[in-house]
C-alpha cells in the first residue's frame, strides 16, 4: 500500500469534496462573505494578500517551532525526573496539571510584566504543548517489559543505563505519539499566544491578522489566515507522522506495513 | 404616540457587559420609555470578544452598539448592509492613561503603551500617522491593568469613565489622562447601528427606537437613574455603585454624552461634517482605504431633531 | 507417597565436595494473587557445579531461578550467599522467553550486557561475532527479532547470556525451541564453556535425557508447593560424548532421574 | 508503596512548599496585591467571595464535563472509523488535524450566529479536548500483537469483533493515557470557549470571573478563579489516573505496583 | 551430499491413499528484509493424516504452518485446498508463542475462539472445563496470563486452539516448554482427540521420538532454502501406547528419522 497512489489521491479527493461542499453550502444558503466566504473569495484574498500573510506566518511558524522545541525538550525532561521514582511522580504531577489547566489568556498580564513579549508569546504556546509530551513519555516510560527490566537489572545496569537504552527505547512510541499531540498544539498555543501577549502590527503573526480581519468585518481574509493555520497543522502533522515512521518501521507493530 | 397595538419585538446588542456607559438604554427600559414608544427592547449585554457585531446583519438581534464610526466604515468596505442610525456618544471615551510624571501627550511617545489589538487596528494607526508614534513601543493590553501600575515608563489604554477609577484604587496615584477624542480622534461613539434593510422598510420603527434611547439618555443623566442602575447592577454582579457614580461623573465631565451640536440638535446628532472630519483623518492615516463611499455608513434621517432637549439640566 | 529426598549411596561425586555457592534455606514464595510457588524449599549451588533442576510445569523452577538471581525477594526462608561473591556480580540469565530488545538488531541484543559494563562496539565485537558463531547465527547479526523465527530468537538469547563469560550462568529450558541437533552441539559447546571457564550453572530443562548427559547434579522438584522431592549425583569426571550417551550407565540414569520424575509427579 | 502514607504527603508536602515558596516572593519583593496577591489574600478572597466563584465553578465544570464525554465519545469514535482502515485514516486525519490547529477564538464568533451561547461554548471546548483521544486511540488501536490478529483471522472474526475484542483492548492503554491529556484541555477548552464565546453575568462560568475581575484590577479575585481551575484541574486527572488504574491494574506494565 | 526425497519402500501406510486436503505446489517465501525461508516447497497436507514437520530451526516450519493457514500468502508457487472445504474454515493454530490476551483470564484466553463463533459464556462452559481438564489448568481458570508460568502458557494455548474441536489442527511446536509426563500425558490425550474427532493434524516439533510416536507421516525440512528433505511414512492402524514406546518398531523408526534429520542438516 506504501507505494499505491491512492494513499496520496484518496485524501486529496476528501479534501476536494470538503471544499466543494463549503461551496456549495455557501451558494445554496447566498451567504455573504462576512457570514461565510466561499473558497474562491478566501484563495482570492490569500493570493491578493499574500504578501502580509506569509510574513505573518512565518512569525507563527518561528514560535511554533521553537515552543514544540521547547515543548519536547521539558516534556521529556520532566517524564525522565518522574521517572526516577513513582513518589517523584506523584509528587510533581500536580504541578504539571496546575501549568496545563492555567488559562494562558489570564497570566499572559503577569507575564508580560516580567518577559519580553516574544519570551511570553513562547511561554504561553510551552504551556500548551508540553503536557502531551510529559504525559505520554511518563505513560511509556512506565510501560517496560518486565522481564528486560530484570535483564537491566541482572547486567548491574546503572539507573542512567536502564534509562537511556531501556525505558527511553520503550517510550519512543507512545512519545511520538504525545508528539503529534503536541504539534498542533504548539501551533494553537502559538497563536494563543499571540492573541494573549503578543506584539501587534507590522511584524506580527497570524494572530494578529485573524483579530485585525475580524475587527474590520474583513472575514474572507481572516479564513484566509486560519487556512494557512490548518495548512501549517498538517504539515506539521505530516512531518512529526513521517518522523514517527522512519524511527519506528524496523520494529513497532504501530509502523508496520499491514498494520 | 402611544399605540395601542402590541408592543414590537426588538432586540439591542451592546458590545460589553453591562455599565454605565449603556445607561440610557437601561434607562429607557425601566422607566418605560421604550414601551410608551410601542417597543419591547431585550438588551443583549456583550463581552471581551465583540460577538454581537456579527449578530446585527444576520437578523439576530435589530440594533447593535457601535464602538466607533471605523466599524462603520469597515462595514461599507466589506458591503454588510448595516448603517448608524445614532450616536449617543460625541466623543470616543477612549483614553490613554499615563503616570502622573508626563506632562504632554507627546511625552507618550517615549512611553511603552499598553494598547489593544483592536486599538492597534484602529485609532492606534492614527496616532502614528498623525503623531509619530510606532509600533514598537506598543504592548498587548489585555484588559488588565498590572502591566501598567508595574511599569512606571508606561502608559495604557482606557475608557475614560471606567480604567481611572481602577487605577486610583490599586496604584493609589491619580494617573494622567489622554482623551483621544480632544487629541483630534473626532469619531461619534457608542453609535446605534441598524441594518438598512429596516431603515428602508421600518423607518417608524428605527426612529422610535432612536427618539426613545435619546430619551433614556436625558433621564439618565439628569433624571432618577436609581432603577437603571440596578438593572445594570443585576446584568453585571460585579458592577458597584462607587463605579456607576464615577462613570456618570466623567461622563459628564467630559461632555461624552451631551457637548457642541447636542446643544442645539439634541443627543444623538450627528453632521456631515464631523464624519468627513473623521474619515478624511483616517484615509490619511491609512486606517481606511479613501476608496470607500462613507456617506453609505450613516444616515442622518433620524437624528438632529431635538427630541428631548427640555429634559436636559 | 512421601518425597523425602532420595540419596543413591553408590555415588560420591566430586561435586558434592565444593563449597556451596548459594544457600536457599526454608525458602517461600507467595504470590499477591496467593499462589503459594515455593514452599519450604532447601536447596545448595555448589560452586563449580552443573547443577540441573527438573520437575513439571508450574512447579515453581523459574522462580526459584529468578529468586537465586536476586530477581524476587522470598516470602519466608533466606538466601546466603558462601561462595565467590563475585559470581553474585556476574550472573548470565537466559529467560524462558527470549526477552529481546525489539528495537535491536541481533548484534545490538548480544552487545547489551557488555556494553551495560561500558565495553564498546568495536572492543566487544570479536566476543559477539564468537557468541553468534556458537548459536550458529553469523549471518544474522543484522536481523531484527521480529524476523526472527521462534529457535532463533531462543538461541540469540543465549548469545547474550554467554557473551560475558559469566561467573554463574541460570538458564530457563534454554534449548526446549532447538531441533535435537542444534541442541546436541550446543550441549556440547556448553559443556566446553563450562569446563573452559570453570563456572557455575544452574539449567532448568524437560528433558530427562538432557539433564543426564549434562549436569553434575540434578534436583527434581515437585509442585503445589513447590520443594525438592529429589536429587541424584552424577561423577563430574565421567566424560560426556557420544559413548557417554549410548553408555549403560547414562541409561540407568535416565530411567533412574525419569522414576524420581514421576513419583514427583504423582506425590502431587 | 500503595499504603504508605508517603503517597499522599509528599505531594502534599511538595504543594506547601510551592505556597510558601509564592508568600515568599511576593513579602520579599514587597509586590502589590495587584501583581502577585499572596497566598493568604487569595484564600481571603476564596472565602468571601465564595458563593459567586463557586457558582462560576460549576458552570464551568459542567461544561468541562460534557466536553470531556463528547471528546470521548467523538475521539474515540473517529478513531474506530480511522481504525477501519489505513487509507480512511490518511483522506480523514487533515480534517482531524485542521480541527485540531483552528482557534476557537476565531471561529467563536462564527458560531455564535448559529448555535446558542452554552452549545458554542461547549463546541469551543470539544475542539480543544476531543484531538489527544483521537491520536492515542488510533496509536493504541493500531499497536496490536500481529499473532493476536491472526489468531483472530484464523478464529473467523468478523471486523467488527476484531476491533471489539482485540484492537479496543489493546488501544486500552493509549486510550486512557489520551484521556487523561483531554481531561485538562476539557478544562482549558471551557473556560477558552466561555471567553471567546460565552455571555456574561448570572450565570456565567469562572473565565468570565477571571476577565472581569482582571478589568477590575480586582487580581486577588482572579487569582481565587485560577486556584480554582487549578484545583479542579488536579481533581479531574486524580480522578482520570484512578480510573486508569482500575482499568489496567490486572495486566498493563503501567499500572503494576513495581512499574 | 544430496537432498533427494526419500521414501522408505518397505511401508505402504494406509494415510497415503487418503485425499489430500491441502498441495503446495513450488511454493516459496521470501520476506521484504530479502530473506528466502522456502523455496519450491512441494507437499500435501492429506485428509484425517497427522503429519509431523521437523527440521532445523530457522528452516521455514512456521512459515509453511501459516502459508497454510492462509495467514501469510506465497510469493511463489500455489497453495490449492482439494478436501473437505470445511476444514479451511475450521482451523485451530497452536503458535509457537502462547500468543495469550494479556487482559483476559486463562477462561476468557479458552473461550475466545467460541465466544466469536457466537457462543456465549455460560453455552461455552463445559467445554472450557474439558479443555482445562485436558491440560491440567482446571484450577487456574480465573488466573491472568502475567501470573502463569512458561509452560502453562503454553498449555492454555493447546486448550484455546482444541475447544472448538478443529477439523484441521495446526500446532507450532506446542509440547516444547513442557516436562515429559505431561508431555507423554498431552501426547496421548491428542492422539485420543485425533481418532475420536477424526480431524487433520499438522504438527511442528523438534523431538524425533515425539514425531514417531504420533505421526502417521513425517516430513524432514532442510534449511536455507527451506524445503522438504525426507519423507517417511508409519501405519496409522499401529496402536500408539506405551509398548510401542518401547517396541524394536519404534526404536528404528527412530533411528531412521534421526539420520533423516541429521542428513537435512548436513545438506546445509
Ligand atoms: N507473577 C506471578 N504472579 C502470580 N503467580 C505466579 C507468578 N509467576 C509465577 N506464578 C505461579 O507460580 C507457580 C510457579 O511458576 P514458575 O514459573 O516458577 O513455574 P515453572 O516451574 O517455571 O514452570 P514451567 O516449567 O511451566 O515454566 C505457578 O503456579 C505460577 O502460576
Ligand atoms: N517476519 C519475518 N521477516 C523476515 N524474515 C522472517 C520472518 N519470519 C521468519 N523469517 C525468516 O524465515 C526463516 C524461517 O523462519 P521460520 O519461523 O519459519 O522457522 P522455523 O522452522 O519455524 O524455526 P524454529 O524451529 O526456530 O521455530 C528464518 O530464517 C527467519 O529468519
Ligand atoms: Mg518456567
Ligand atoms: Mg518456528
Amino acid at each position: 500500500m506504501e507505494t499505491s497512489p491512492l494513499r496520496w489521491l484518496l485524501p486529496v479527493a476528501v479534501m476536494a469534496a470538503l471544499v466543494i461542499g463549503w461551496e456549495a453550502i455557501v451558494d445554496l444558503n447566498d451567504l455573504p462573505p462576512y457570514i461565510l466566504p466561499s473558497p474562491a473569495q478566501v484563495v482570492e484574498t490569500l493570493i491578493a494578500d499574500h504578501a502580509v500573510l506569509l510574513q505573518s506566518m512565518l512569525v507563527t511558524l518561528r514560535t511554533t517551532a521553537l515552543a514544540l522545541t521547547f515543548a519536547v525538550a521539558g516534556g521529556v525532561a520532566l517524564a525522565l525526573i518522574f521517572a526516577s521514582a513513582r513518589i517523584v511522580e506523584f509528587s510533581l504531577f500536580p504541578i504539571a496539571v496546575i501549568l496545563q489547566v492555567t488559562p494562558v489568556i489570564a497570566i499572559a498580564p503577569l507575564m508580560l510584566i516580567y518577559l519580553s513579549t516574544d519570551t511570553a508569546v513562547l511561554v504561553c504556546a510551552w504551556i500548551v504543548a508540553f503536557f502531551p509530551v510529559l504525559a505520554n513519555t511518563t505513560l511509556g516510560l512506565n510501560s517496560v517489559d518486565p522481564n528486560l527490566r530484570d535483564l537491566f537489572r541482572l547486567a548491574g545496569a546503572s539507573r542512567w543505563q536502564t534509562l537511556v537504552q531501556l525505558r527511553l527505547p520503550t517510550a519512543l512510541p507512545y512519545f511520538l505519539g504525545g508528539l503529534r499531540i503536541a504539534g498542533g498544539l504548539a501551533l494553537i498555543g502559538a497563536v494563543v499566544g499571540e492573541i494573549a501577549a503578543g506584539s501587534a502590527g507590522q511584524g506580527s503573526g497570524l494572530a494578529f491578522r485573524i483579530v485585525e480581519s475580524a475587527y474590520r468585518l474583513n472575514i474572507p481574509r481572516m479564513f484566509a489566515a486560519l487556512l494557512l493555520i490548518s495548512l501549517a497543522g498538517i504539515l506539521i502533522y505530516a512531518v512529526l507522522s513521517l518522523i514517527s515512521w522512519l524511527a519506528l518501521r524496523r520494529w513497532h507493530e504501530s509502523a508496520l506495513a499491514n498494520g | 404616540a402611544p399605540a395601542a397595538r402590541a408592543a414590537d419585538k426588538v432586540t439591542f446588542g451592546t458590545n460589553w457587559v453591562a455599565q454605565a456607559e449603556h445607561g440610557g438604554f437601561y434607562q429607557a427600559v425601566v422607566d418605560g420609555t421604550y414601551a410608551k414608544y410601542g417597543l419591547d427592547v431585550t438588551i443583549v449585554p456583550g463581552g471581551p470578544q465583540a460577538n454581537n457585531r456579527l449578530l446585527l446583519p444576520v437578523g439576530k438581534i435589530d440594533f447593535y452598539m457601535g464602538a466607533n464610526m471605523l466599524q462603520a466604515f469597515s462595514s461599507v468596505a466589506e458591503e454588510i448592509p448595516t448603517e448608524v442610525v445614532a450616536a449617543m456618544f460625541q466623543k470616543d471615551p477612549q483614553v490613554l492613561i499615563a503616570h502622573p510624571d508626563v506632562k504632554t501627550f507627546e511625552d507618550l511617545k517615549t512611553r511603552t503603551l499598553f494598547i489593544s489589538k483592536e486599538g492597534l487596528a484602529s485609532y492606534y494607526q492614527w496616532l502614528v500617522a498623525d503623531y509619530g508614534f510606532s509600533e514598537s513601543q506598543v504592548k498587548p493590553y489585555t484588559f488588565n491593568a498590572a502591566p501598567f501600575l508595574a511599569d512606571e515608563n508606561s502608559a495604557m489604554q482606557g475608557y475614560i469613565t471606567s480604567e481611572p477609577l481602577a487605577v486610583e484604587k490599586q496604584g493609589g496615584f491619580k494617573p494622567k489622562l489622554f482623551l483621544l477624542a480632544d487629541e483630534g480622534f473626532d469619531t461619534y461613539s457608542t453609535t446605534i447601528e441598524t441594518r438598512t434593510e429596516l431603515v428602508k422598510e421600518n423607518p417608524d420603527l428605527v426612529q422610535r427606537f432612536v427618539d426613545a434611547s435619546i430619551i433614556g439618555w436625558y433621564n439618565y443623566l439628569y433624571g432618577d437613574n436609581t432603577k437603571a442602575n440596578e438593572l445594570i447592577k443585576k446584568d453585571n454582579p460585579e458592577m458597584t455603585d462607587e463605579m456607576i457614580a464615577f462613570s456618570i461623573a466623567k461622563m459628564k465631565e467630559y461632555g461624552i454624552v451631551d457637548s457642541g451640536d447636542t446643544r442645539t440638535m439634541g443627543i444623538g446628532a450627528m453632521t456631515d461634517a464631523k464624519m468627513k472630519s473623521f474619515f478624511d483623518k483616517m484615509v490619511a492615516a491609512k486606517v481606511v482605504d479613501g476608496g470607500i463611499d462613507y456617506k453609505k455608513s450613516y444616515t442622518l434621517q433620524f437624528v438632529n431633531k431635538g427630541v428631548g432637549k427640555d429634559l436636559a439640566k | 507417597m512421601n518425597a523425602a529426598i532420595q540419596k543413591p549411596a553408590t555415588r560420591e561425586p566430586a561435586a558434592r565436595m565444593s563449597a556451596p555457592l548459594v544457600s536457599l534455606d526454608g525458602v517461600g514464595k507467595r504470590f499477591a494473587n496467593t499462589v503459594t510457588a515455593l514452599e519450604g524449599l532447601d536447596m545448595q549451588v555448589r560452586q563449580g557445579e552443573f547443577l540441573s533442576l527438573l520437575g513439571p510445569s508450574g512447579c515453581g523452577k523459574s522462580t526459584a531461578l529468578r529468586l537465586i538471581a536476586g530477581l524476587s525477594e522470598p516470602s519466608a526462608g533466606t538466601i546466603e550467599w558462601n561462595g565467590e561473591q563475585a559470581a553474585r556480580r556476574s550472573i548470565g540469565f537466559v529467560f524462558q522467553e527470549p526477552t529481546l530488545m525489539p528495537w535491536a538488531s541481533v548484534f545490538g541484543n548480544v552487545h547489551l550486557p557488555l556494553k551495560l559494563a561500558g565495553v564498546g562496539r568495536r572492543q566487544a565485537e570479536p566476543a559477539i561475532a564468537e557468541a553468534l558463531e556458537m548459536v550458529g547465527l553469523s549471518s544474522f547479526r543484522d536481523a531484527y527479532p521480529r524476523e526472527l523465527s521462534g529457535g532463533m530468537k531462543m538461541r540469540v538469547s543465549i548469545a547474550r547470556a554467554l557473551v560475558t563469560r559469566p561467573r554463574l550462568l541460570l538458564m530457563d529450558e534454554p534449548f526446549a525451541a532447538l531441533d535435537e541437533i542444534t541442541r546436541f552441539k550446543l550441549n556440547n559447546d556448553l559443556l566446553e564453556v563450562w569446563r573452559r571457564l570453570g563456572c557455575t550453572i544452574v539449567f532448568v530443562t524437560h528433558s530427562v535425557f538432557e539433564s543426564v548427559f549434562l549436569s553434575t547434579r540434578i534436583l527434581v522438584f515437585r509442585a503445589r508447593p513447590g520443594r525438592v522431592s529429589a536429587e541424584l549425583s552424577i561423577d563430574p569426571d565421567q566424560p560426556r560424548d557420544e559413548a557417554y550417551r549410548t553408555s549403560p550407565e547414562y541409561v540407568g540414569l535416565c530411567r533412574e532421574t525419569s522414576l524420581a520424575l514421576a513419583r514427583a509427579m504423582d506425590a502431587q
